[in-house]
This record gives C-alpha cells, structure tokens and sequence, in this order.
C-alpha cells in the first residue's frame, strides 16, 4: 500500500509517500492511522490532531472511516490552501 | 478545461481562444488570483504543492458541476503550481455566458470550491521565516453556502 | 480609472497596466461584456450611442461609489461606443483587492450600475429589422437590491 | 435652452439637440414637457410616454418635478441599456 504526504506531513514525516505493508485486518483509514501512528515519532508527531487531517484514497477525498483495499493509493494531508 | 501547469498564463490570449469567435457570448468573467505580500513581513516566495492526478480530478468535477448548476457557454480553469514571486498569477478561472449573472455566480462558485477541493497546499517563504499557510474558515463557510442553495 | 472610446481594448494589456507590478493585490476580477447574436435572428450589428460628457460623468461617479463601499485597491472601466460587431467587446470592468470576495462584489456592482445609469443606447440591426434594445426591468431590480444592502 | 434627445426619441424628433426658448414661466421639467409636447405631432409622439422618461440636466440625472434655470443644458431620453 502506498501512502502519500503533503505540505508539513510530509515534512515532518520525511517523505513524500512510503510503501507499508500492514497487517490484514487494518481494513479502514481510522485504523490505519492508528496503526501510522505507531510507526515511529515522526508519523505520531505529523498525524497528532485527527481533527484537520485530510484523505484520499485513490484519489478521491473520504472519510476517515472509508474501507481500504489491497492496492488502494493513500494519501493523507493537511487542510488544502488552493486557489 | 482545466490545466494544472508551473508556467505563466496569458489571460487575454485565454480569454480570445476560449470566446473569440463566437457570438453567442454576451458575458465573460475572469478571475485571476495573485501571490500577495504579507501584511507584516517581506514574503520572498510561495511554493504551491499539488497531488498530480488527484488535482487534476478534482479540477474536473468541480468544473462539471458548474456546468451543470450554471447556464455556461464555456469554462476554463488554470492552476499553477512550484515557486512563484510575489506578484505572480496563481489561478485563472474564465466563465463564460449569455447573461452576466450567470458568468458572475459561476465564477465565483468555482473560485469557493477550489479554495477547499483542490489538493494546492501553500508554502510562505519570507523574512520571518517559511510557513505552510493554514486554511481559512471563511473559505469552508463560502462553500457552504452553496450547497445550502442548491 | 474610467474611459469611453470607440477603439477596442486588450484585457490582458489592461490588467497588467493596472496591476502588473503590485504586491498588494491577491484577487482581480474582470467582466467583460461582448455583443450577442439575436435568440431568433441574424444581428449584423450593434451601435452604441451615449452622451459625451455625462457618460464620463455617471462612470466616475459609480467608479467612486465602488472605492467607497469595496475594499479596492484598483478599478478600471472601459466602455466603448460606436458600431460594433457580434462578438465584439462592449465593456471592460476591473476589480482588483487583497481579497476575492470584495474584486467579485464590487464587479458584479458596478456592472448592475453601469447598465442603468450609464447613458448608453443600443441599437440593433438584424435581417429582421432595426430595433432599439429595451431596458430589462431585471437590470432595475439588480441595482435596487445593493440599494437595500446599503 | 439647449434641449438634447438619444436613442429612438432623437431619431423621431430629427434632431439631436435644439434650442429652444420656452416663455418665463416654464420653470421645472413637467413644465417644459408639456410645452414640447405641443412643439409638433413629432415632439408629442417622442414625449407621448411620461413614465419612461428619463431626464438629464446638465449632464446629472433629475426627476421629473426638477427645476429650471436659464442657460441649462436639459437631455431627454429613452430608458438606457448600457454596460
């Protein structure tokens, strides 16, 4: 699963997307995020306040309960600033 | 048509192949956004980060969905991304109609929703420093508006 | 800035004269009203007569009733008069601020008092005939509704 | 008194501005429209609809009741369209 950050994400993370892999019965967004989150300091810092994080998954927005496929490409960010 | 580009655009080379020929246009609204100072600092660049592909989706409905709401003869939705200067044109958005209201309502439409469905993000190098800039309420308040009208 | 002339303008060329080299502006809107072809009828042209003198008078003057009550940093108006062609360019409305909401405001303003206080008449000449074009009671409840907002 | 026309008033009177000297007591628009309207059967048909009217003097909009004075530049024309 490739998951993509923007903007400070990004930033803070380190990188623009990374491939994990994890296990079969993170099936949602919420529990990915959880399962981020645990990754390292750097992903608990950059994904702190679930409240104003956006997401994407295969390039659409959804919510943070949307279900997740093998294969789908996430992406997470901070509220856009466009136009 | 959309276009997501870091080169420049010419507004009135736009504008004339979007609408020169035709004579069924009596309305046409342009709106250019511009890289501005700060109110209290030297800014010396912002970067504009997109998400390739999802912009361009996303552009696209958004267009759709004033085509649809607006009586439009013709769209046209320019997007730039990377560093720009202050000064420098951010964003074009063209509507084109029989009547004025219409070219006005759907310019202004457009330019609500892409300030919160178009994965832009902004980055603000200045003297005080370099700040993502944060999204305004006003901008989430502006598109509800239209979706209690509708 | 207001203007009346009977030459074409270049609304790439005008926005840049107007805005170009500026920091302060974050939002430029541009109306531009072109000459429609009849719903029922082959137009072969539109001439525009006006009143010299009071034409520039009455666009001054709602020129400074946009500075007085949008937030501008810069306005422009062009109103062309004369014969002019389907297609062609009639009128050219600038706004430009820090912010979108008072650029798009204050254009779709000076739009709504431009077409009932600026003393212009349009003649239409079709195949079926040459007509004066009469005023739409729609442009008099346009203005009326920034009367109540004031 | 200076009196100008526009649009299709102008093409029926055939003129697009004439003097006139209408006598001492004609001292408001209402007065004056009624003194033109008797100038010729082409003045009464330009002149027949009062409330379409619309009534310039010295190049500011008036209403109808407005007065007069001498030397003024009066225009009456047909509801505009411009912009």
């Amino acid at each position: 699963m490739n998951i993509h950050y923007f903007a400070w994400m990004r930033e803070q993370i380190g990188k623009s997307v990374e491939t994990e892999s994890p296990p079969a019965h993170i099936d949602n967004i919420d529990d990915l995020l959880d399962w981020l989150t645990n990754l390292s300091p750097a992903h608990a810092e950059a994904l702190a306040d679930r409240t104003i994080i956006g997401v994407a998954v295969n390039k659409e927005f959804v919510e943070p309960g949307a279900k997740l496929e093998d294969g789908d490409e996430v992406a997470l960010f901070p509220p856009i600033t466009g136009g | 048509m959309i276009r997501v580009q870091a080169e420049d655009f010419d507004v009135g080379a736009e504008m004339a192949a979007l609408t020169g020929a035709r004579k069924d246009i009596g309305a046409v609204v342009n709106f250019i956004g511009k890289v501005r100072d700060l109110e209290d600092g030297a800014l010396s660049a912002m970067t504009l980060e997109h998400y390739p592909g999802m912009t361009e989706k996303m552009l696209a409905d958004i267009e759709a969905q004033a085509l649809e709401r607006f009586d439009l003869q013709e769209t046209l939705i320019v997007h730039r991304y990377g560093k720009l200067e202050p000064g420098a044109q951010i964003v074009l958005v063209i509507t084109a109609s029989a009547h004025r209201q219409a070219a006005f309502e759907a310019c202004a439409f457009l330019m609500d929703w892409l300030k919160t469905k178009a994965p832009f993000w902004k980055l603000e190098e200045s003297d005080k420093g370099r700040t993502w800039v944060e999204a305004k309420q006003a901008d989430n308040d502006a598109v509800d508006r239209w979706q209690e009208q509708s």
